[in-house]
């Protein structure tokens, strides 16, 4: 039973999908039940899971679909940290998609893809191995190609060729990658290190290069420059596909992807004695800085949003290449306090876009006043991705920088503060606008009247997760908080 | 003095062939067509291939020979201006001729570089012929120890016939060939058609011991039906579609019926009893005969005929 | 060795490549079809006539030819069938994307 | 008696069928259709199981064993393709049923769908060269009788270029056969398996053989008879067309590759099937991206799709018995995928059609907001043929990539890949119009939920090929149709050693030896 | 007990919940002076307290030991004070209400940092406080309220990433790994590697509060704008918490480090001089009292230098740096208040007035009560062999330059009473009458709420001393009688060097813009533009690939080749 969790687990959300497909267009409220009930479902079995895992157990599934290669499902502490993200944050995209969509047509397709999307998410948090991985991967790939192309306009038509123009070459590549690293050393399960460690010292040119050509695949979806021109692009999608894609699935399961090819399949130090991790973190610092810049320069919101994006996510990647338990933590916490802050973001760039028909930066003068609340979920995500305690970010860019300068790497100290002070400057303009500027006479296009900030169920996923981010930094100290669960994933996993 | 012979009828072939190929206009090429199957019935019997040599000459050069200048018939119509198809600067002349000179070359080479061997399975033929029910070794072959292909070769036949079955449904216009009320035909007729279904029936018989068999009686049968349909006879064909039908589909029918019997015997397929044999394949060759006639037959006359009321789509 | 054998193989050679020939070279329907029944005479020659270069007969390709032949007249009719009701509805003999250069 | 039933059922049945169906009335014939296919999918279940338990089966025809006779074999192959075959063409039935309306069409229909089964079955199950040449002619003549069937002008161009096609193969075909009793003096493939002897009559009949199934199969650049064959026939046809016609031709060039050790003794005739390959990946595919119907994209994408599966020739390598294995196995699941996807893409295809009203493809703007389903079948189906994960056509890329690896013949890394990223584009391009804005209301027709649950069951059979790959493959161990020896461990890194640059050492290793 | 400390960051924290509640915010904006209550009480109650909050953020560490008592004591005086002079000043406000809601957010953040022993509770509150201060800052929003603000948060947000740096780099070399504990991080920066940079960086980043040369321009932006209560703390309290930072975090008085000590003392004098140099050139009070303000902390700043030459004295240097603090911020505070004052009628007798007034400057300029206490102190403090001879002459010269700025404080405080009749003035409030008071008094004392530990003596004996004190002061009315008769103003700006920074940064944009356009082509695809040549290319292509007529053709020369290929292998 325990082991048939992850199954379990993956399949609540895929015979979600499949109900809600069935489901007629009409049928909203069954619809909606569904969403809900499975996204609640799976937490609770996340939790069990995590009980499990905490106590020691590795609860793991395999099938064998070629001959000595298996799909495996496994849930290691890694991949509770991925799913236990995602699977909460699913819940509120849901309830915040149902709300922003309300009263548009399509919406058992939407929700159907939504919830392949998050079942290919759950797969790659659980994945056990690389090619389980990659097949979650590139269903993730084809399940987001749908929302982002939703409204059927010629831009989001663009968007989705562009995206998958550059995620199916992503992950071509990672597949030579894949493949390679199968034909060198077989079928390598997350965590078996030994593989790698004992190969043969003139196959580690070839080792190297397979690394490279994973990290090139995976680089795609994480947004690494000069891979990351389809995130901006892909801003035309509703907002909720823009907080699946920068916050809970797409672009995590680049960096995720990352985070598994440096731990659990070269294992960090052979990375590290390899020199692999050097180069890496030039291109992440690369994309921290540069992703600013063009953030800095963005005049939309959601595009300014999605360079910082470019520029955040990196921030993971930073923390795997820094060799140590402290960068480490920084990068894994990373992951979810990116998570919870961007799609705080994402979701209030929505309720001013539903609500007052806000789009560009000039046009958020004073819906401070207008919108408080969500308001000032957005400022919390702000000041989180400023790195300002006590939201989330902080805590993150704490052990980056630490862990960097234990790495010996200090010039990641210099980027991290650049990186913040950009951030400040793309963010505390937005705040200025929305807190200090005077109110408008009238707004864009001001849909929603009734309610004095936003319909509840647009401003409950904003306010919670703002919430959840100044939480997550607030009482990082506890065992329960992601500071914690990372602490546990290295100390147990990574550390001798 | 036979090699000059036989040189000659390769030269005759080539002509022909080349003929058939270049001719202006293309009647003239059918034609020639005609004659090349009749040489070839020659070079047949030449080969020691009696049987090939009456099947060339009936259903190579016959059956299809009639089709041909059937269809020509239709061509007839229409303004059908050919011009020669070989023009000196076209490339796809070059590139034609270069090509299959080649091929001619590469097969030249293969054919002199194998050494002449005799076949070990001539000599399997004959040891197993005592065994085969007959005593014609092709027959043997054709009936027994390859049926299988016999089988699906007849198959074949159908599926043709049932393509033509298929456009002849769309056809709405009758095209049908004038009739030759001629009495002297008539008369002609009178005595050839008996004579035909004797030869028929004696080509069938003779099958088992020397050359012949349903294929030949078969294509007798057919030149007969189709005299009788040039001279106006239309026979039941017409009135009951069911019947033709199960009349083309007899032989198939019987041969298919006796191949699966052997499985009630826990045989491999198209296993004879040995006793039986004999028998056996004569019932298949009279199912076969009586139909490959029809279905020969058919493939001439199908374009003929519009389809039955029942069937014309609504 | 028979040299009936050997002459009529080559002139099996001289039919397929003849026919080959045509079958490049015509864009008439009815004059592929000719060819092709060339070509089809030529290995059958070829069949037989290399398998009985030794002097014996041989049943074996014999029958072959003959289940041969009748394969090439049903697909000889069927075409038939099909350019009669091509040139029915479209009045031409040949293929409407053909050229001949 | 019934033990050795399976095998002559899957032969009778279907003849037996055909018949029935010519001579039966419109509702008996789709009685007894249903019951054939019962009796068909039954029948190779129990070879299946007949050769689980007794391996390999050897069936002598008319108690005559070969050469005399001429034997069926139903090796793991065979039984393989056999399954394959009563799945898609299975479902291809019911879906005609559900299709066809009541008329002339359907009577025709049934006869030659029977003729057409019997054909496969029996090229899956021959083992004679002759035997495969008359099968050759019955499949061909069957599938040009459907394409032409409807009567359309278009219908009768593309018969006609098709038959054309077919007969040029065929002969070609039957020249090799003839030259190789003529050198050889026998047609069963065992036979000529053990007594090949290289030369120039078989190199010649063995060169027309294969360009003869080649053209059969459309490999570019003879693939031009193809799209107006396949993109033109009714949409039950394309499919069993696309999924079954053309993979007989493929199966007994593989057969004649691998029984009369072409790999091995001719690895550049394998590298010029590879590159043909490689080229009709890239042509099919470029191709597929431009046409403006909808079932022309996938008609040029087997165009491509039977590219992929000649990838595999190259790879078979004498010297290197893992990346020969790895290569048939996934040359094999292409096949077997590229089958269902395809069929269940033609279904899904004709369902949309069926909606639209229209073949264009443009006409499927907002399809996918009021026929979901079509679509979602579609997608599956595009997944697989993409190669994506997780489908059996990913688990073959997959195969084929490992065995390019482990033959460091890296150049069809990207041919692969790129292939992968092309068929990527033209099934997309169809999402794409069909995402497109369309009005708000629903104008499409509906077609049938059983039309749809067909083409949804082929699609998903190939995703779900990729889960359960390894019985597949299992099967082509029953017996090891790749007789070469094992070599040691670590073979594969020595020849990802050659994958890398040559270094000075190894260059001049031997001259530094000297004193 | 201890978590008593809880309070004192979370009461305002506690009212600003209150202030969310609509029906309870007027309850809320009238409660603001009550929220210092529970800091002042604990400030006074003289134990000493230690909470730890290991759940709290990455382990918090709260303490109250005598030096942060001082701190917090005046912190929570000085906000108590101007929080009941707001509520006189900000009523009928438009904004009244999110004023104190700012105004609670940032002292919130005021008063946590002085409590807190971690570092990362002390750049959480750090960070409060500078951000919601910039609320504060741009209250009224003016067009030059808006600059100051603008320059205030670039400064703002450039100290906290150095402080950041800062901390990072020091907690990559800590002694006791893990910890969090400020005390650790110092001890660390004192053998730490990085040191110059972990100095440079917290020097400066802390300095932008304390309005070092060239990080000070936000000072005598911010100042005027801001409303009058938050100008006082911005000057008063806030402004200390950057001293609290160096004291905390920097290893002075644990390694001897003379250069840096040289180079901050010559920083602290250039901000003493210089300022009160631009400061005398104003026209506002408020800008005269920011520039008094950079002045004032430049002597801190001093002091601080010489405990990095010195470190001997920094354990006694500490609490007289606290004194120091203390009598700064509310002698600066009253100073400030009393600008407002001088807006309303006020009743009283203009004597009473004008002394209220002077009292405060004289004690900045070390003449009366704490003022010549604090100065004293600090005198004794730097009268050490072991620091350069200059050092103590240039302290007691910076007085003529305190006095000159106080001189024109009160030259322009009298300009403004004298400019209007109190015929146009509207009555004063009475708590902002209270307020001031209290707060007068509060300065006066300033060094009784000393706790008696730290207390540093009074050095009264030496009355060359007194002389010392007595005649820069003397110096200043000479001066200033002189430069009032003989000298114009300087044109100088509030601000000084903001003006070119700003026409500087102004080309910034143009800069952006200019790569934006050279970048353009790395994220957008290339648009689909086939070249001539593949088209052609392409027709050709499909022209003779796809015509079927050519089929036959393509199979003989494919036969003909693999022919050809087989032979080659099966033949030679």
């Amino acid at each position: 039973m325990m082991n048939l969790l992850p199954l379990i687990v993956l399949m609540t959300s895929f015979l979600a999908a499949m109900v809600i497909f069935m489901l007629p267009e009409q049928e909203h409220r069954l619809r909606s039940l569904v969403n809900l009930g499975a996204a609640v479902l799976k937490i609770a079995l996340i939790l069990l899971l995590i009980q499990y895992v905490v106590a020691g157990f590795r609860p793991e599934l395999r099938l064998e679909v070629l001959p000595g290669l298996s799909m495996i499902l496994r849930a290691d502490a890694l991949a509770m940290l991925f799913a236990g993200l995602s699977s909460m944050l699913w819940l509120f995209t849901t309830l915040y998609a149902i709300g922003y969509l309300e009263g548009s047509p399509n919406r058992s397709r939407f929700f159907g893809f939504f919830s392949l999307c998050v079942a290919s998410t759950m797969g790659i948090s659980l994945a056990g191995n690389l090619f389980t991985f990659f097949i979650f991967y590139e269903l993730l790939t084809l399940s987001t190609y749908p929302l982002i192309v939703h409204r059927g306009t010629p831009e989001s038509l663009r968007a989705g060729r562009i995206y998958l123009a550059y995620t199916l070459s992503g992950g071509a590549v990672l597949l030579i990658g894949i493949v390679a690293i199968y034909a060198l050393a077989g079928d390598i399960e997350f965590g078996d290190l030994q593989r790698v460690a004992e190969m043969a010292p003139d196959l580690h040119p070839l080792l190297h290069l397979v690394f490279a050509l994973l990290i090139l695949g995976l680089g795609v979806k994480a947004a690494l420059v000069p891979l990351h021109g389809w995130l901006p692009i892909a801003m035309v999608a509703p907002a909720p596909v823009s907080a699946l894609l920068h916050a809970v699935a797409v672009v995590k399961a680049g960096a995720f992807g990352i985070v598994r090819v440096v731990y659990d399949v070269y294992g960090i130090d052979y990375s590290w004695q390899q020199g692999l991790l050097t180069p890496l973190a030039i291109v992440a610092s690369i994309t921290i800085l540069y992703g600013s810049l063009r953030a800095l320069q963005q005049t939309d919101i959601k595009r300014r949003l999605a360079y910082s994006t470019v520029s955040q996510v990196s921030y993971i990647i930073l923390g795997i290449t820094l060799f140590g338990p402290l960068g480490t933590i920084g990068g894994l916490v990373h992951l979810l306090h990116q998570g919870l802050m961007k799609v705080t973001l994402f979701f209030c760039a929505g309720n001013y876009a539903e609500t007052l028909g806000i789009h560009k930066i000039n046009e958020l003068d004073g819906v401070g006043t207008r919108m408080p609340l969500t308001s000032a979920a957005f400022t919390v995500g702000a000041f989180g991705m400023i790195g300002l305690p006590p939201v989330a970010g902080f805590i993150s860019k704490w052990y980056l920088g630490t862990g960097a300068l234990l790495a010996g790497m200090d010039w990641v100290v210099a980027v991290l503060v650049a990186s913040s002070l950009l951030n400040a400057a793309y963010f505390l303009p937005l705040l200025y606008r929305i807190w200090f500027k005077p109110v408008p006479d009238s707004w864009p296009h001001e849909m929603i009247t009734r309610y004095r900030d936003t319909a509840p169920l647009l401003l409950f996923p904003a306010l919670a997760t703002a919430l959840l981010s100044i939480a997550a930094g607030l009482f990082a100290g506890l065992q329960i908080s992601p500071v914690g669960w990372a602490e546990l994933i290295t100390l147990r996993e990574y550390l001798p | 003095m036979s090699v000059l012979l036989d040189l000659l009828l390769l030269s005759s072939l080539w002509v022909f062939a080349l003929l058939t190929l270049t001719a202006l206009p293309l009647f003239r090429g059918v034609v020639f067509f005609i004659l090349l199957g009749l040489m070839l019935a020659l070079v047949w019997i030449r080969l020691d291939a009696p049987d090939i040599a009456l099947a060339e000459a009936a259903i190579g050069a016959g059956i299809t020979g009639v089709l041909l200048l059937d269809t020509l018939g239709h061509l007839h119509h229409r303004a059908d201006q050919e011009s020669s198809p070989i023009r000196l600067k076209s490339s796809r002349f070059w590139v034609a001729l270069i090509s299959s000179l080649s091929l001619a070359g590469l097969l030249l080479w293969a054919l002199l570089d194998t050494p002449a061997t005799p076949t070990m399975l001539a000599e399997q033929v004959a040891r197993a012929l005592p065994n085969s029910g007959v005593d014609h070794p092709i027959t043997a072959v054709l009936l027994n120890f390859r049926s299988y292909d016999t089988l699906l070769e007849i198959g074949v036949l159908v599926v043709a016939i049932l393509v033509g079955l298929t456009l002849a449904d769309k056809d709405s216009a009758q095209l049908s060939l004038p009739k030759l009320p001629n009495p002297l035909l008539q008369a002609c007729l009178a005595l050839l058609v008996p004579l035909m279904l004797m030869v028929s029936s004696y080509l069938l018989w003779a099958g088992s011991k020397q050359p012949g068999g349903a294929f030949q009686a078969g294509a007798v049968l057919a030149a007969t039906g189709i005299l009788l349909h040039l001279s106006g006879f239309r026979l039941t064909l017409r009135t009951s579609e069911r019947l033709m039908r199960a009349g083309l589909l007899l032989g198939f029918s019987v041969f298919l019926l006796v191949a699966a019997s052997a499985l009630i015997d826990g045989q491999p397929l198209l296993t004879y009893p040995d006793h039986l044999a004999g028998i056996l394949i004569l019932i298949i060759e009279l199912a076969l005969t009586l139909s490959i006639g029809l279905i020969l037959l058919s493939l001439f006359t199908l374009p003929h005929f519009a389809l039955p009321e029942q069937e014309r789509p609504k | 060795m028979s040299s009936s054998a050997v002459i009529f193989s080559l002139a099996g050679i001289g039919l397929c490549a003849i026919g080959l020939f045509g079958f490049m070279l015509h864009t008439h329907l009815i004059r592929k079809l000719l060819a092709f029944n060339i070509m089809g005479s030529g290995v059958f020659l070829l069949l037989v006539g290399m398998a009985q270069r030794s002097g014996h007969t041989d049943p074996v390709p014999q029958a072959l030819v003959l289940t041969g032949i009748v394969v090439a007249v049903s697909a000889t009719a069927l075409a038939l069938y099909l350019i009669r009701r091509w040139l029915q509805l479209s009045g031409s003999t040949e293929l409407p994307e053909d050229d001949r250069r | 008696m019934m033990l050795n039933a399976p095998i002559p059922l899957l032969m009778i049945t279907p003849l037996a069928a055909a018949v029935i169906c010519m001579l039966l009335s419109e509702r008996s014939r789709l009685l007894v259709s249903f019951a054939a296919v019962l009796i068909q999918l039954l029948a190779s279940l129990s070879l299946l199981l007949l050769l689980l338990q007794q391996g390999p089966i050897t069936h002598p025809l008319g108690s005559w064993e070969a050469p005399l006779g001429i034997a069926l074999r139903a090796d793991g192959l065979a039984v393989l393709f056999v399954l394959m075959t009563s799945v898609v063409a299975g479902i291809a039935a019911l879906y005609a049923a559900l299709y066809l309306t009541p008329g002339p069409l359907r009577a025709h229909f049934w006869p030659l769908f029977w003729f057409m089964w019997a054909a496969l079955n029996g090229i899956w199950l021959a083992a004679d060269i002759f035997n495969l040449y008359v099968g050759l002619e019955l499949l061909s003549l069957a599938a040009v009788g459907l394409v032409a069937f409807s009567g359309s002008k278009e219908a009768l161009v593309a018969a006609i270029r098709y038959l054309l096609a077919a007969l040029l193969g065929s002969l070609a075909y039957l020249l090799g056969v003839a030259l190789l009793y003529g050198a050889h003096g026998t047609l069963s493939l065992s036979d000529l398996s053990q007594q090949m002897q290289p030369g120039v009559a078989s190199s010649i009949a063995l060169a027309a053989m294969a360009m003869g199934l080649l053209l059969k199969s459309a490999l570019f650049p003879l693939h031009t008879w193809l799209p107006p064959a396949h993109g033109g026939a009714m949409t039950p046809v394309s499919a069993l067309l696309s999924a079954l016609v053309i993979k007989a031709s493929l199966y007994i060039l593989l057969r004649l590759w691998i029984e009369l050790r072409i790999h091995e003794l001719a690895p550049d005739a394998s590298q010029l099937l590879g590159w043909m390959g490689a080229l009709a990946i890239a042509w099919g595919g470029w191709m597929a991206l431009r046409q403006t119907l909808l079932k022309r994209v996938v008609a040029y994408s087997t165009v491509a799709q039977i590219g992929y599966i000649m990838l595999m020739f190259p790879l078979l390598r004498a010297d290197n018995a893992e990346a020969s294995t790895l290569a048939l196995q996934g040359g094999v699941l292409m096949v077997l995928s590229h089958a269902l996807a395809k069929a269940g893409m033609f279904l899904a295809a004709g369902n949309l059609i069926l909606c639209t009203g229209r073949p264009e493809l443009s006409a499927l703007a907002g399809t996918s907001q009021y026929r979901p389903l079509s679509i979602f079948g579609f997608g599956l189906a595009g997944v697989s043929l993409m190669g994506l994960p997780p489908s059996g056509g990913f688990s073959a890329k997959w195969l084929l990539l490992q065995s390019a690896l482990a033959s460091a013949q890296w150049w069809w890394i990207p041919v692969m890949l790129l292939g992968g990223l092309l068929s990527a584009a033209y099934v997309f391009r169809v999402f794409h119009y069909s995402f497109k804005e369309a009005e708000n209301s629903d104008t499409f027709h509906r077609p049938g939920v059983g039309l749809e649950i067909c083409a949804l069951a082929l699609s998903a059979a190939s995703i779900l090929l990729g889960f359960i790959a390894t019985w597949p493959l299992h099967l082509l161990t029953l017996p090891d149709i790749l007789p070469l020896a094992v070599l040691p461990e670590g073979s594969l890194e020595q020849s990802l050693e050659l994958l890398q640059t040559p270094t000075y050492e190894t260059l001049h290793g031997t001259s530094e030896q000297q004193p | 007990m201890n978590h008593s400390l809880l309070l004192i960051p979370l009461t305002p924290l506690l009212l600003i919940l209150i202030w969310c509640l609509p029906r309870w915010r007027e309850t809320a904006c009238r409660l603001t002076p009550l929220a210092v209550l529970p800091a002042l009480a604990i400030a006074l109650s003289g134990a000493e307290l230690h909470l730890e909050l290991p759940w709290l953020l990455l382990g918090s560490d709260w303490l109250l030991n005598d030096i942060r008592r001082v701190f917090l004591c005046f912190t929570a005086l000085l906000w108590g004070g101007c929080a009941i002079y707001a509520q006189g000043y900000m009523a009928g406000d438009v904004r009244e209400k999110s004023f104190h809601l700012l105004w609670l957010l940032t002292l919130s953040g005021n008063l946590g940092l002085i409590i807190s022993a971690d570092v990362v509770s002390f750049y959480l509150f750090f960070a409060l406080m500078t951000f919601a201060g910039y609320g504060l800052v741009i209250h009224t929003r003016s067009e030059e309220a808006l600059r100051a603000g603008r320059v205030y948060l670039i400064m703002a947000v450039l100290g906290e990433a150095l402080i950041l740096a800062g901390l990072l780099l020091s907690a990559a070399q800590l002694l006791v790994p893990g910890s969090l504990l400020l005390e650790d991080f110092a001890r660390a920066n004192a053998t730490s590697t990085y040191q110059p940079l972990i100095i440079s960086c917290l020097f400066a980043g802390f300095g932008v509060k304390a309005g070092l040369p060239l990080l000070h321009m936000w000072l005598p932006l911010a100042h005027p704008v801001a409303p009058i209560p938050a100008s006082a703390v911005l000057s008063g309290a806030m402004i200390k918490a950057g001293l609290l930072g160096w004291i905390f975090l920097l290893p002075a008085g644990m390694v001897s480090l003379p250069h840096w000590g040289i180079s901050i003392c010559v920083i602290g004098l250039l901000a003493a001089f210089a300022a009160a140099l631009i400061g005398v050139q104003q026209h506002k009070s408020k800008t005269v009292l920011a520039y008094s303000s950079i002045s004032q902390m430049g002597l801190l700043t001093t002091a601080l230098g010489a405990a990095f030459i010195q470190p001997e004295i920094w354990t006694g240097l500490v609490p007289v740096l606290a004194l120091f603090a203390m009598h700064h911020a509310l002698t600066k505070g009253t100073l400030f208040l009393a600008v407002g004052i001088t807006q309303y009628d006020s009743r009283l007798p203009l004597l009473v007035l004008a002394t209220a007034i002077c009292v405060p400057a004289l004690s900045l300029v070390g003449l009366l009560s704490s003022g010549s206490h604090a100065k004293l102190s600090l005198k004794a403090m730097l009268y050490d062999d072991l620091l350069p001879g200059w050092l103590l002459p240039a302290i007691t010269l910076s007085a003529v330059a305190t006095s000159l700025l106080m001189l024109r404080y009160l030259w322009l405080l009298s300009q403004n009473l004298s400019a209007k009749s109190t015929h146009d003035l509207s009555p004063l409030p009475q708590s902002m009458l209270l307020s001031w008071l209290l707060t007068l008094l509060a300065s006066l004392t300033a060094v009784y709420w000393m706790p008696q530990a730290i207390a540093p003596v009074y050095p009264s004996a030496d009355p060359t001393a007194w002389l010392s004190m007595l005649w820069p002061v003397m110096a200043g009315l000479l001066l200033a009688e002189i430069a009032r008769r003989h000298w114009r103003t300087l044109p100088i700006p509030p601000g000084d060097l903001i003006q070119p920074i700003e026409a500087l940064l102004r080309q910034v944009p143009i800069f952006f813009s200019k790569f934006q356009r050279a970048t353009a082509g790395l994220h957008e695809p290339v648009k689909e533009q086939r070249a001539g040549f593949a088209d052609q290319l392409i027709i050709y292509l499909e022209n003779q690939l796809e015509n079927r007529s050519l089929i036959a053709t393509y199979f003989s020369l494919l036969t003909l080749l693999l022919s050809l290929l087989l032979l080659g292998t099966y033949f030679v």
